[in-house]
């Protein structure tokens, strides 16, 4: 397929797919995430991205003979590995045996959340997802570092007059859109704090939440959006979720107890768990919706700066 | 019949196949980041299925039902997409770099002007 | 007798809804033209969409599943009208014509 | 009934699948995509009935929300670039991929 954009759209049908699947498939946090991720913000800055590169791909294909025969081959020993893999679905798999069991029979007693995901998530497994935040926290960095340019007043305002031209039409879509977006915040809200009871948490409910300020940013221009949501508040929000995550930490080591243990937050254990998991979501929800939403405002805020590059050439 | 129980792996390595043929065989730099999402995305199907048991149900408590899938590969897949996106972004900022750079996102050009600079 | 009605009158629904989104579906696919096969896409995403959720919505007890449902539905009902309204705008902006006046035309010669 | 609904609705997304591959204008594919995301909806309701457990329907109201999101970015993005290219989308979308 030679169009770029019709392959940026397939990707997201792609994820839709791979998010049904996933839901057959009993992970319906993983759908979740996936769902928003996969099928909304990636095939969104995917498509910014061809918006700036331009949308036709020139089909030379260099050595595909070659590289038919290098993916033939590692198919088949990857086949060939599979036999020895315990059957789809098979309680008795080695995957399922060991820490598995004690997640599902114990973690009410310890932790007290009906989401076992969220449980290990945010308490059994919290180092690994301080990592997590960590990791997203540095790409909204290097995003802010590859993209983000010296504003030029002059630049600005032809991006606005584009904008302002480009929004007439669309005056239901906007209508409408003006309704769903506080739903949208509400609803990203209700996905944060029902992380314990239902599929949901931080992660989802940071990219739902960045999904509707990207709707409005979209609809009503780059410039208005700036307006409402100042970039260095936005960044300093993304410092501030980590921190919320960290300092989580560092409180249950003033406590008494080791670094994100949650026991010794409250002086009951699962009142304590409930305190610590209920920060940490908060936390990595603030840091996941301000990184998108600082990499969706860089990408979009240089697509007027390629387009009048490329014009100058 | 047991070879067929494995069906879910064969899934996973062609479409992990089709993600790697993407990823060297097109020159064009979107098409290889699409290329390494569907890398990805097999990953996530293989440790989703990992956790799948027959008839269970999804971690999630509930009365009446005791038998729950693997709870611990949604969470390192849950994780993992979100790192996802966070490498998609980066990669994707990367493009557009080389394309304000070089003028082209087709491997071969870039090569050809890096050549032209030696 | 209540459960029977409840029951019947969802299979109804649910099967009118599976009709319908069949019929659109053949109807994307055959369709000659972009704006006709936006007319089988509209039918499915409004009307097969409420049936089925209808039908669901009978099936269930629960008030919060119910709630959901409704609310899965005025956001289908919001949402897919205002989308085909905006893909059909851009396309008439982009200078895509439909088909229909060569066809006939066609039709009326032969 | 809930299962043929299932299998309804999936035959029913693989040619919306074959419209969006096929889909001669770009705008085709926009509105396989669209309807592809409708269907995805209505097949996660569905599904939750079938496997017993309805109360994750919340998946499926984020499946309504982040397609609409993704048709409007589509429909954005597309204008913008038509403002650079405008002939040439007209002549690649009448040809087809």
């Amino acid at each position: 397929m030679k169009d770029l954009f019709a392959v940026a759209m397939l990707s997201g049908i792609y994820g839709l797919l791979s998010a049904s699947l996933f839901v057959t498939m009993d992970a319906v946090d993983v759908a979740f995430t996936e769902a928003s991720v996969g099928a909304g913000i990636s095939t969104l800055l995917m498509l910014t991205t061809v918006a700036m590169t331009g949308r036709s791909e020139n089909t030379v294909r260099h050595k595909p003979v070659l590289a038919l025969v290098v993916v033939f081959v590692t198919g088949a020993l990857l086949i060939y590995g599979t036999l020895d893999m315990p059957y789809f679905g098979d309680v008795q798999a080695a995957a399922n045996l060991h820490v598995a069991p004690r997640y599902i029979q114990d973690s009410f007693q310890e932790i007290g959340v009906d989401n076992i995901v969220t449980s290990v998530l945010a308490s059994y497994r919290a180092f690994d997802t301080f990592g997590e935040v960590v990791v997203i926290f540095t790409a909204g960095i290097g995003v802010l570092a590859l993209l983000t340019f010296t504003r030029r007043p002059k630049g600005d305002t032809e991006i606005n007059s584009l904008n302002d031209s480009m929004h007439e039409q669309y005056l239901i879509v906007r209508i409408v859109s003006k309704i769903l977006i506080p739903f949208i915040l509400l609803f990203a809200l209700y996905v944060q704090f029902h992380g314990d009871f239902g599929p949901g948490g931080g992660f989802q409910a940071g990219v739902i939440f960045a999904a509707a300020i990207i709707l409005y940013a979209m609809l009503f221009g780059m410039s208005v959006a700036r307006r409402v949501i100042n970039q260095s508040f936005v960044q300093l929000f993304a410092a501030v979720g980590v921190l919320t995550y960290g300092s989580v930490g560092v409180a249950s080591m003033l406590n008494g107890g080791n670094f994100l243990d949650y026991d010794v937050l409250s002086d009951d254990p699962v009142a304590g768990q409930h305190l610590g998991i209920l920060l940490i979501e908060l936390g990595v929800g603030i840091a996941v919706a301000t990184v998108v939403i600082i990499i969706f405002f860089n990408f979009a805020g240089r697509i007027g700066f390629s387009k009048r590059e490329g014009n100058k050439e | 019949m047991m070879i067929l129980g494995l069906y879910n792996y064969w899934i996973v390595v062609v479409l992990m196949m089709i993600g790697l043929y993407i990823v060297i065989a097109h020159g064009n730099l979107v098409k290889k980041t699409v290329g390494l999402n569907i890398f990805q995305t097999s990953v996530f199907i293989f440790y989703i299925s990992l956790g799948k048991v027959d008839g269970g149900s999804a971690p999630i408590l509930a009365e009446g039902v005791n038998l729950y899938s693997n709870p611990l590969p949604h969470v390192l897949i849950l994780t993992a997409i979100v790192v996802s996106l966070a490498t998609t972004a980066l990669g994707l900022a990367i493009v557009v770099r080389i394309k304000e750079a070089y003028g082209s996102i087709e491997e071969e050009k870039i090569q050809m002007e890096d050549n032209k600079e030696c | 007798m209540m459960d029977m009605v409840i029951d019947i009158s969802s299979a109804l629904c649910l099967l009118l809804g599976s009709f319908l989104c069949l019929s659109g579906g053949v109807g994307i696919i055959r369709f000659p033209d972009f704006y006709t096969r936006m007319h089988g896409a509209g039918v499915t995403d409004t009307l097969a969409a409420s049936m089925i959720l209808i039908g669901l919505m009978l099936q269930n007890p629960d008030a919060i599943v119910i709630l959901k449902l409704v609310m899965i539905l005025l956001m289908t009902l919001f949402i897919s009208p205002t989308a085909s309204h905006a893909i059909a705008k851009a396309a008439i902006n982009s200078g895509l014509l439909p088909l229909l006046d060569n066809k006939e035309n066609k039709d009326g010669e032969s | 009934m809930l299962i043929a609904a299932t299998i309804a609705i999936l035959v029913v997304m693989a040619l919306t699948i074959v419209r969006g591959c096929m889909g001669p204008t770009l705008y085709d594919r926009i509105l396989a995509v669209n309807m592809f995301g409708t269907k995805t909806v209505l097949l996660i309701s569905l599904l939750g009935f079938v496997m017993g457990r309805p109360e994750f329907l919340d998946i499926a109201i984020v499946y309504a929300l982040i397609n609409f999101i993704s048709v409007i970015g589509v429909l954005r993005f597309s204008d913008s670039l038509g403002f650079k290219q405008a002939p040439q989308e007209k002549e690649s979308g009448e040809k087809g991929s």
